[in-house]
């Protein structure tokens, strides 16, 4: 037992104290605050006040944390100052802030679509969001009805998300593999919480809650193992030191001598991390949770959940290939090019016989993992500014796309089986037009910032050398367009069923949310260069 | 002076675009404004000739360049004329009978309630007509002839609520279609070869020599066959001859300017032109007077076994025609009589073919000339016109078709050897049918027993002479077919007229010229005679006998139409069909069948996603391994 | 003892937590074996802690820990749930979503 | 730097939007409002096109009145504008075609009048049905003139791929009197065909235009500026690997070789044109598929000469069959429009031969061809769409005797018949003679076979003629009335257009000569020499 003691007291004297940079990590920390006053101001308030404050405080959290993103860039940081924050485990540099700001703003919109009150019926004489009543009330039973007469309401949903946005801030700036996987784990955990917690269909919503927490568990599970393997290999998991361990820069210990012989415990650790990360991504063969999930959750959050996830994943995985991997380029481009043609082509092939919509955008979503996946393995300049565009012009199309769905409604709540929304284009022309765009973009026309992004990517990779993927992208666009553009024709060209789902006319809430979506499409795809400057000029990623 | 030389083609353009754009309200005074206009270029031409004679023989070649017409690098064309001797002699004869032609419709079309656009249509051909023999280049004169074409189309499918005239006019655009290609390449080839097509460059001119003499006899014999298929669609000559008979669904007076003036003789006047290229292509030229003496001896059987009067004379066209192309063919002896026939043809086959319409006209447009019978007594203008031209053109001494014919036949024996009397014994043969022919027609129509029919109505026809608009026309042809030939052979004024143009060579015949008028003079009697035994001595069945095989196959245009449709019209719509059916199941069948390729792995795949989490883990804990195999294996290799 | 014999021990129970989530029914039993699989690599990370000679693997061991717990809390409530409304806690009745 | 080609482009952008914004209503006031409004457009549109033909000077540079700005930096694209000899004749094509067109579509997007509609007329949908064509139409042509005008690669593309989607709409959306209860099944497959058919082949240029970044960015040109990168490419300062360069001019090619359409990727064309209205299907035809084929000469020739030449015997194969197996299928046709479609996949035949014959005569005869086409098969399309909007049928079995009780219309369907089958005298001839000239100096035997093709057309032409217009008149047609003064206003320009520049074409060929010259310099290639050229005995004057 002594030497283990031995070991830990060896260096019991040189533990620093902690150094905290309080500014520099004022995003993630006002959005932690916000969400632990949410958290008050759920257990503290009336219940009539709950919804009204909860908006506000969320708002307002994330409206701070984008303004202290905003002050942080203007001082430079990100693009000619970087740090390292918190002892090194937060990076403070380009791709994060980007990022950073990208998730915030998602998180805005999201957050205005979570607080729609006017499309659902009102219950109890209340107005209702898509949240469930009572979360622990059984589904159907008297407990519930009980709860929706009351106009009871999941307010909670606000900090919970505000938690998650927290996680995701800190997952693309996470610069050890400790902090990725508490970051990690800090963004998924409300995520399983939140699918939930649908109004309607209860029960696909706890099946998609147990399935996401089941499966995604079992890829945290691996992520950690690679971490230890990782561990076990440079002796640290600072994404620096592993980075100069492969590359023999490390000053050699005995420790390191013996474990970096055994490439193993790197290679594996290595495809380990990749799994957890790419299961975030939605990339195949990880991607199987994505449709159910997205079919099943309450669809603000679905449409949060895809954009922002998909933005901190990448982040991370970005920073862990560009950051600690860049020396083992030659062992993970080969299988990363693997994993981004099965995935560009199982998501386009598999959308085309979708029916729901919801499932449908899921497959999509894995499609566009798979291009910007393309980006990824570009590693050069152009391929992080490219991601980082993709990133953002994808994430508002997609929650403007969800927002979307939220207001195609029936009885039973939103009509998402695409067979009802044949004919929409003829009762609700401007909408269906949104939504028309949306998909347009998501194919890839010119004009829409789903063009820019793609032509950004496959440049990137064109330029890395990844030309056999840049056609393969190409041709499962070609694919993935035919199933956008059947829904076009859906909406266009069929008649109208009969007794099909009607519009809701929404609040300004999630009239704001698609008009967001809607500028920003727009805007990223025909006057782009504002933000490809942006994304091109980042800093690249420190060390 | 020569400014009047666009003016000939303007004058007839101009009425028929005012006819076609003017409407209505020009219905009752076209015909006389379409007429005068035609008469108008008439003597547009007259007054050129004037000029030209009034010019040394060197001089009589005018030139007039109107515009550039198409120029690319390289490639000029322009829109200019040349008129000379050949070109003059056309257009008097174009515009001088077709204003007879225009003069003799209005009577004939005076109750066609569409008559404006019917002489519309007329201007248009004389249009196109005049811009053909006066362009100064190949593409020019393509566009006159192509312009000529679409006339006959128009005019051929007049009566266009017959399907028979819509088929017919069809027929006669697609088959000169085929032609027209020739011509087409024929052009290519020049510009491939000289860079040019403009004829002064090209052919030279009298004392000058072009820049054909520099190429290769086989180039040169390329460019000629590709002339002679132009040639042989517009002129109806074997294989190409299936339009002329079924182009007797148009009206009368189309059929005799179509026969008479314009369109058939096109291919005699591109052949003449091109006098400097088929001279250096001897195997060129031997085609065409292989192609000539066929159509003679083809349209002639025709001409015997055709109970419809306007198809009958329609196969002596045929046959005439091929006389002046195997004139034609036989080089400088034979082009200024190959000319010299096409205008005397051009007189007596007009006054025919008005003679004819004159006789439908009276008969309730019947054609069946099994149905005539004893007319002279009861149009006897018409027996007095027709019969002139009928004797004009079995060669009757002293007539025009006697001058001219006698003269190919003499240049056919002049060819020398073999191939001269071969292609002497053909034209002599041919002279006999053509006297046996004719004179079948004028005995069915005009002597015998009256054999006629009440129409589809139940109408007795009651045969009068016709109106003095359709009198007139007759009367001056009759002139020119009796005094044509003895005018043009006068002192050889013809041959002197054309000669500076076309070039002259006279022959080594075997024969003397008299030998040669005489043994005309009798194969003509022979024929005159069978006809008169067969047709003239017994009464003539109503109904037709069944006939030889021969005869039989001949009263089907000897199976012209057959074998076309057995060889080209069956195979192409079978080949349409089969590539409608490729289209939609072949190539959209591939597009389709790869869409629902991807639609059936794209359903089989989904099975994957079978809804149990188990399962799911599954995948992923298999892609964690294959992720790892990879990644090692990556290394190791 | 050679420590790297924990590192086999550590493989081992990943092996088993990896294989118990593939087979078992029970979301609790496939919880409890993803929660097998985080101890295996707490077990590894100690491991190599004691190699290195350097204490973050063992700080990231507790680390681990506190985050099991926070998935147990997550977790638990959702299939709690799950079991309230379907009375059973077999993952295999859950597939009303699927293709 | 003047505006004048931006304002060209511009003027129907804004008059689109404009049109799209006015009030909707089913009366006819507000309905003409509309159409006069567009028309207007139209208009100003064709006048300023007007100014840029008289503008340009013929001798002066290759690209004139020249205009740039900076619109995505980072891929080095500029919105340039840019019009030379070929560009400036389309553009007057566009310019006087589409007033035509939306002449000749007056009605055609009443809803009780056109196909597409539902049946209530107070719908949204039919309100603004009006607004929504008229609309679309604009849009296309200034897409389609920015295509014609752009010298940036990179803003060719986008507008390239983006009229797909306004041209969609139009095919989908609206169709003529004469479908069935099939029809807006066969219609909604028509457009998705075309779409697909054209987006895929946009996809794959797209990977050309990414591949053509890549490899002149590598040698330091890393702009889209086509005068700089065809001006490299000449000067030797940009060298593409002969492979490279292959792959590249297919990609650019394909997507060309599918809008023009060439044989075998042409089977989209008779649809489209077949179940759109009939100004759609002279918009597709007529003017966006000329995008394709003017493509072919800027692009194709210009960046990649070598492998153009590589090609070319190829091409012109395919573009042989293609003439032969339009003429066929249109010959086997039942439908009046389809059969004008395998028509025009006939003509295209002879257009793509033209450019890859590589002559002078075989360029400028091209190009005319393009124009003549265009104004030949609006003829022909727009007349037959009279027929069709008066009896309701597309077959030709369901007409006969028309000539009889519509003189007029006979007459200008026969004037559009000759016109197609390129009767001398009339614009199409003096194109297809220059293509079949300048072929044949190259290729002796293509030429040759592809002069078979003018007897076909007049075997296609006649018989449709024959059929429709000609023989006893049909009980079906009997009472049709014959040309309205609206229907003569489109047609007399076309057919004036038609005889003038076939008697006249002297002001276009003036204008397109140099830039042919141009074009054909790029690829290094001159004229065959004939073999006794003329010129050595001048006139004769030698002995």
């Amino acid at each position: 037992m002594s030497h283990w003691l031995a070991a830990a007291g060896g260096n019991s004297a040189s533990i620093p104290a902690p150094h905290v940079e309080y500014g520099q990590l004022s995003p993630m920390l006002v959005v932690f605050g916000a969400a632990v006053a949410g958290i008050l101001a759920e257990a503290f308030l009336p219940r009539r006040a709950r919804y009204w404050s909860q908006v506000t405080i969320a708002l307002l959290g994330l409206a701070g944390a984008f303004t202290a993103v905003i002050v942080l860039a203007s001082q430079g940081y990100g693009s000619t100052r970087v740090d390292l924050l918190a002892m090194g485990a937060v990076a403070l540099d380009g791709p994060a802030l980007f990022l950073q700001g990208v998730i915030l703003l998602v998180a805005v919109v999201a957050v205005l679509t979570y607080a729609e009150r006017k499309v659902e019926p009102k219950a109890g004489g209340v107005p209702v969001d898509a949240f469930v009543a009572q979360a622990a009330a059984t589904p159907g039973g008297e407990q519930e009805r009980a709860a929706v007469r009351a106009g009871f309401a999941s307010t909670e949903v606000f900090p919970l998300t505000m938690f998650a946005v927290g996680g995701m801030l800190l997952f693309p700036a996470a610069n050890d593999l400790l902090t990725m996987f508490v970051a990690l784990e800090v963004f998924s955990l409300p995520l399983y919480l939140l699918c939930a917690l649908a109004r309607r269909r209860r029960l696909l919503s706890q099946e998609a809650a147990v399935k996401y927490f089941l499966l995604g568990a079992f890829a945290s599970a691996f992520f950690l193992f690679g971490t230890a393997l990782l561990y076990g290999y440079a002796g640290s998991v600072r994404l620096g030191d592993i980075a100069d361990v492969i590359s023999g820069e490390a000053p050699a210990t005995q420790a390191l001598l013996s474990t970096t012989q055994n490439d193993a415990l790197l290679l594996i650790g290595l495809a380990l991390l990749s799994v957890g990360l790419l299961f975030k991504v939605g990339a195949v063969p990880f991607h199987s949770w994505t449709p159910d999930v997205y079919q099943g959750a309450p669809t603000p959050v679905t449409g949060f959940m895809a954009a922002a996830t998909k933005v901190a994943a990448f982040g991370a995985l970005m920073r862990l290939f560009y950051v600690a991997f860049p020396g083992l380029r030659w062992d993970w481009r080969p299988v990363m090019w693997g994993v981004a043609i099965l995935t560009m082509v199982v998501g386009a092939v598999l959308a085309v016989t979708q029916q729901d919509v919801k499932r449908l955008l899921a497959y999509s979503s894995i499609a566009h993992a798979g291009f910007i996946l393309t980006g990824v393995i570009a590693t050069n300049k152009q391929g992080l500014g490219a991601v980082l565009f993709y990133l953002l012009a994808y994430s508002f199309v997609t929650l403007g796309a969800f927002a979307v769905v939220t207001l195609v409604r029936d009885s039973r709540g939103e009509a998402t089986h695409l067979s009802s929304w044949a004919g929409l284009g003829r009762r609700s022309p401007l909408l269906a037009a949104v939504f028309a765009l949306f998909l347009l973009a998501f194919a890839g026309i010119p004009l829409t910032s789903g063009f820019t992004g793609k032509f950004a990517v496959f440049q990137a990779a064109a330029a890395g050398g990844a030309t056999p993927l840049v056609i393969i992208g190409v041709l499962s666009s070609a694919v993935a367009a035919f199933f956008y553009i059947r829904v076009i024709v859906l909406m266009f060209f069929s008649d109208p069923q009969p007794g099909g789902p009607t519009v809701a006319v929404p609040s300004a809430f999630t009239a704001t949310a698609i008009g967001v979506g809607v500028l920003v499409t727009l805007g990223l795809g025909l006057l782009p260069q504002y933000f490809l400057d942006l994304a091109s000029k980042v800093s690249p990623f420190v060390r | 002076m020569n400014s009047l030389i666009p003016l000939l083609v303007a004058a007839p353009l101009a009425g028929a675009a005012l006819l076609l754009l003017g409407g209505r309200r020009l219905d009752r005074f076209g015909h006389w404004l379409a007429t005068a206009f035609a008469a108008l270029s008439f003597a547009f031409g007259l007054a050129l000739l004037a000029s030209m004679l009034g010019r040394e023989t060197a001089e009589r070649q005018v030139d007039v360049n109107l515009f550039s017409w198409i120029p690319v690098n390289g490639f000029q064309a322009d829109v200019g004329f040349q008129l000379d001797q050949l070109s003059i002699t056309f257009v008097l004869l174009i515009t001088g009978v077709g204003t007879l032609i225009h003069l003799y419709s209005v009577g004939y079309m005076a109750h066609d309630e569409r008559r404006r656009r019917f002489f519309a249509y007329l201007n248009l051909f004389l249009a196109a007509m005049l811009l053909l023999v006066l362009a100064d280049n190949y593409l020019l004169l393509y566009v006159g002839w192509e312009g000529v074409g679409l006339a006959s189309y128009l005019l051929i499918g007049f009566w266009q609520h017959k399907p028979s005239a819509a088929t017919a006019a069809k027929k006669a655009f697609l088959v000169n279609r085929v032609g027209d290609m020739g011509l087409s390449i024929a052009i290519m080839l020049m510009f491939a070869e000289f860079g040019s097509f403009a004829f002064g460059p090209l052919l030279g001119s009298e004392g000058t020599a072009g820049a054909v003499g520099q190429a290769s006899e086989g180039k040169l014999t390329a460019i000629g066959l590709m002339l002679l298929l132009a040639a042989c669609g517009k002129s109806a000559q074997v294989p190409l001859q299936s339009w002329l008979g079924d182009a007797m669904e148009g009206p009368t007076p189309v059929s005799a300017l179509i026969h008479a003036a314009t369109m058939v003789t096109a291919g005699v006047y591109l052949i003449t032109r091109s006098a400097s290229i088929f001279n250096l292509a001897p195997d060129a030229q031997t085609t065409v007077v292989v192609v000539g003496a066929v159509t003679l001896i083809f349209g002639a059987i025709v001409g015997c076994a055709k109970d419809d009067i306007k198809k009958a004379l329609a196969g002596s066209t045929m046959s005439q025609i091929g006389y002046m192309i195997l004139a034609a063919g036989l080089g400088p002896i034979g082009y200024v009589y190959a000319i010299m026939h096409l205008v005397t043809h051009g007189f007596f086959k007009a006054g025919l073919f008005l003679g004819a319409g004159s006789v439908m006209h009276g008969m309730n447009d019947e054609v069946n000339m099994r149905h005539y019978g004893g007319l002279r007594k009861y149009m006897p203008v018409t027996f007095v016109t027709f019969g002139l031209g009928y004797l004009a053109i079995i060669g009757f001494p002293g007539l025009s078709g006697f001058f001219s014919k006698d003269k190919i036949i003499e240049a056919a024996f002049a060819k020398g050897g073999t191939e001269g009397w071969i292609l002497g014994g053909v034209t002599l043969l041919g002279a006999a049918i053509t006297a046996f022919y004719m004179t079948r027609v004028m005995l069915l129509t005009f002597f015998g027993e009256k054999r006629w029919q009440p129409d589809a109505e139940g109408h007795e026809p009651h045969p009068h002479e016709s109106p003095s608009t359709m009198k007139i026309p007759m009367i001056v042809l009759a002139f020119g077919s009796v005094f044509a030939g003895g005018l043009f052979t006068l002192n050889s004024s013809f041959l002197h007229w054309l000669e500076p143009v076309t070039g002259h060579a006279e022959g080594d015949s075997p024969l003397s010229p008299l030998t040669v008028t005489l043994i005309t003079t009798l194969c003509m009697v022979a024929g005159v005679a069978v006809s008169y035994l067969m047709y003239g001595r017994s009464p003539v069945p109503v109904v037709p006998p069944v006939g030889s095989a021969l005869t039989r196959a001949a009263r089907r245009d000897l199976l012209q139409d057959d074998f076309n449709h057995a060889v080209l019209v069956r195979p192409g719509s079978a080949l349409a069909a089969a590539l409608v059916y490729f289209d939609s199941r072949g190539l959209d069948g591939f597009v389709n069948g790869l869409a629902a390729t991807i639609g059936g792995v794209s359903s089989r795949l989904r099975r994957i996603q079978n809804g149990y989490v188990r399962s799911y883990a599954l995948s992923m804990f298999g892609g964690t391994l294959v992720l790892v195999a990879t990644t090692l294996l990556m290394r190791s290799v | 003892m050679n420590p790297v014999n924990y590192l086999y021990l550590a493989g081992l129970l990943f092996t088993i937590g990896a294989s118990g989530v593939l087979i078992r029914r029970n979301a609790i039993v496939l919880f409890m074996c993803v929660e097998l699989m985080l101890n295996a690599s707490n077990l590894a990370l100690v491991t190599f802690s004691r190699l290195h000679g350097n204490l973050d693997g063992q700080i990231i061991a507790f680390f681990t820990m506190v985050v099991a717990a926070a998935e147990v809390v997550v977790g638990l409530a959702i299939i709690v749930s799950i079991f309230r409304t379907r009375h059973s806690a077999s993952v295999d009745d859950s597939n009303l979503m699927k293709l | 730097m003047s505006y004048l080609l931006t304002a060209t482009c511009a003027v129907p952008a804004a008059g689109a939007v404009l049109t799209a914004a006015l009030p909707a209503g089913t009366d006819d006031g507000r309905r003409r409002v509309t159409k006069i409004v567009a028309l207007a457009v139209s208009l100003a549109t064709l006048a300023l096109a007007a100014l840029v033909a008289v503008r340009f000077e013929p001798g002066g540079a290759r690209y004139q009145l020249t205009e740039s700005y900076s619109w995505i930096r980072s891929f080095g694209i500029t919105f340039s504008l840019g019009a030379d000899g070929i560009g400036t004749v389309l553009v007057l094509l566009t310019a006087v075609l589409v007033p035509v067109v939306l002449l000749a579509s007056w009605h055609d997007a009443d809803p009780e009048r056109g196909a597409g509609g539902t049946a209530d007329p107070a719908t949204f949908e039919n309100r603004r049905r009006t607004q929504a064509f008229f609309a679309l139409i604009l849009a296309v042509e200034a897409m389609v003139l920015v295509s014609f005008l752009a010298t940036d690669v990179f803003v060719f593309y986008v507008f390239f791929e983006a009229m797909l989607i306004p041209m969609y709409f139009l095919i989908g959306g609206f169709g003529d009197r004469a479908g069935g209860p099939e029809s807006a099944r066969q219609r909604s497959y028509a457009a998705v065909k075309f779409l697909l058919y054209n987006l895929l082949g946009g996809l794959v240029m797209l990977a050309a235009v990414i591949g053509l970044y890549v490899i002149a960015q590598d040698q330091g040109f890393a702009t889209f500026d086509l005068p700089t990168l065809t001006g490299a490419v000449a000067d030797g300062k940009l060298v593409v690997n002969p492979t490279a360069e292959k792959a590249l001019f297919l990609g650019f090619f394909f997507a060309f070789a599918v809008k023009a359409p060439l044989w075998p990727l042409h089977t989209w064309l008779p649809n489209a044109m077949g179940e759109s209205t009939a100004g759609t299907a002279v918009l597709i035809t007529a003017v966006v598929d000329k995008v394709g084929t003017f493509a072919m000469l800027r692009f194709c020739l210009g960046l990649f000469p070598d492998a153009s030449k590589t090609f070319a015997p190829a091409i012109l194969v395919l573009s042989l069959i293609g003439i032969m197996y339009g003429a066929l299928l249109a010959v086997g046709q039942k439908d009046i429009k389809r059969l004008i479609a395998y028509a025009s996949i006939s003509h295209f035949g002879f257009i793509i031969m033209g450019i890859f014959a590589m002559t002078s005569q075989g360029q400028s005869g091209a190009t005319l061809y393009m124009v003549n086409h265009g104004i030949s098969t609006a003829a022909l399309m727009l007349v037959a769409g009279f027929l069709i909007s008066r009896r309701g049928s597309r077959l030709i079995a369901d007409y006969g005797g028309v000539q009889k009780v519509a003189p007029v219309l006979a007459g200008s369907f026969l004037i559009g018949g000759l016109a197609t089958l390129s009767l001398p005298g009339l614009a199409p001839f003096v194109s297809e003679f220059l293509v079949l000239v300048g072929t044949f100096t190259r290729y002796p035997v293509i030429g040759i076979i592809a002069t078979f093709g003018i007897v076909l057309a007049a075997l296609y032409v006649l018989v449709l003629y024959q059929r429709t217009m000609t023989g006893p008149v049909k009980d079906s047609v009997r009472g049709m009335h014959d040309l309205k003064v609206r229907e003569l206003a489109v047609v007399a320009p076309l057919v004036a257009l038609t005889i003038l520049l076939g008697v006249y074409p002297k002001p276009l060929t003036d204008i397109v000569n140099p830039a042919v010259d141009a074009t054909l310099s790029q690829v290094h290639e001159t004229d065959p020499a004939p073999a006794h050229p003329v010129a050595a005995t001048p006139g004769g004057e030698q002995k």
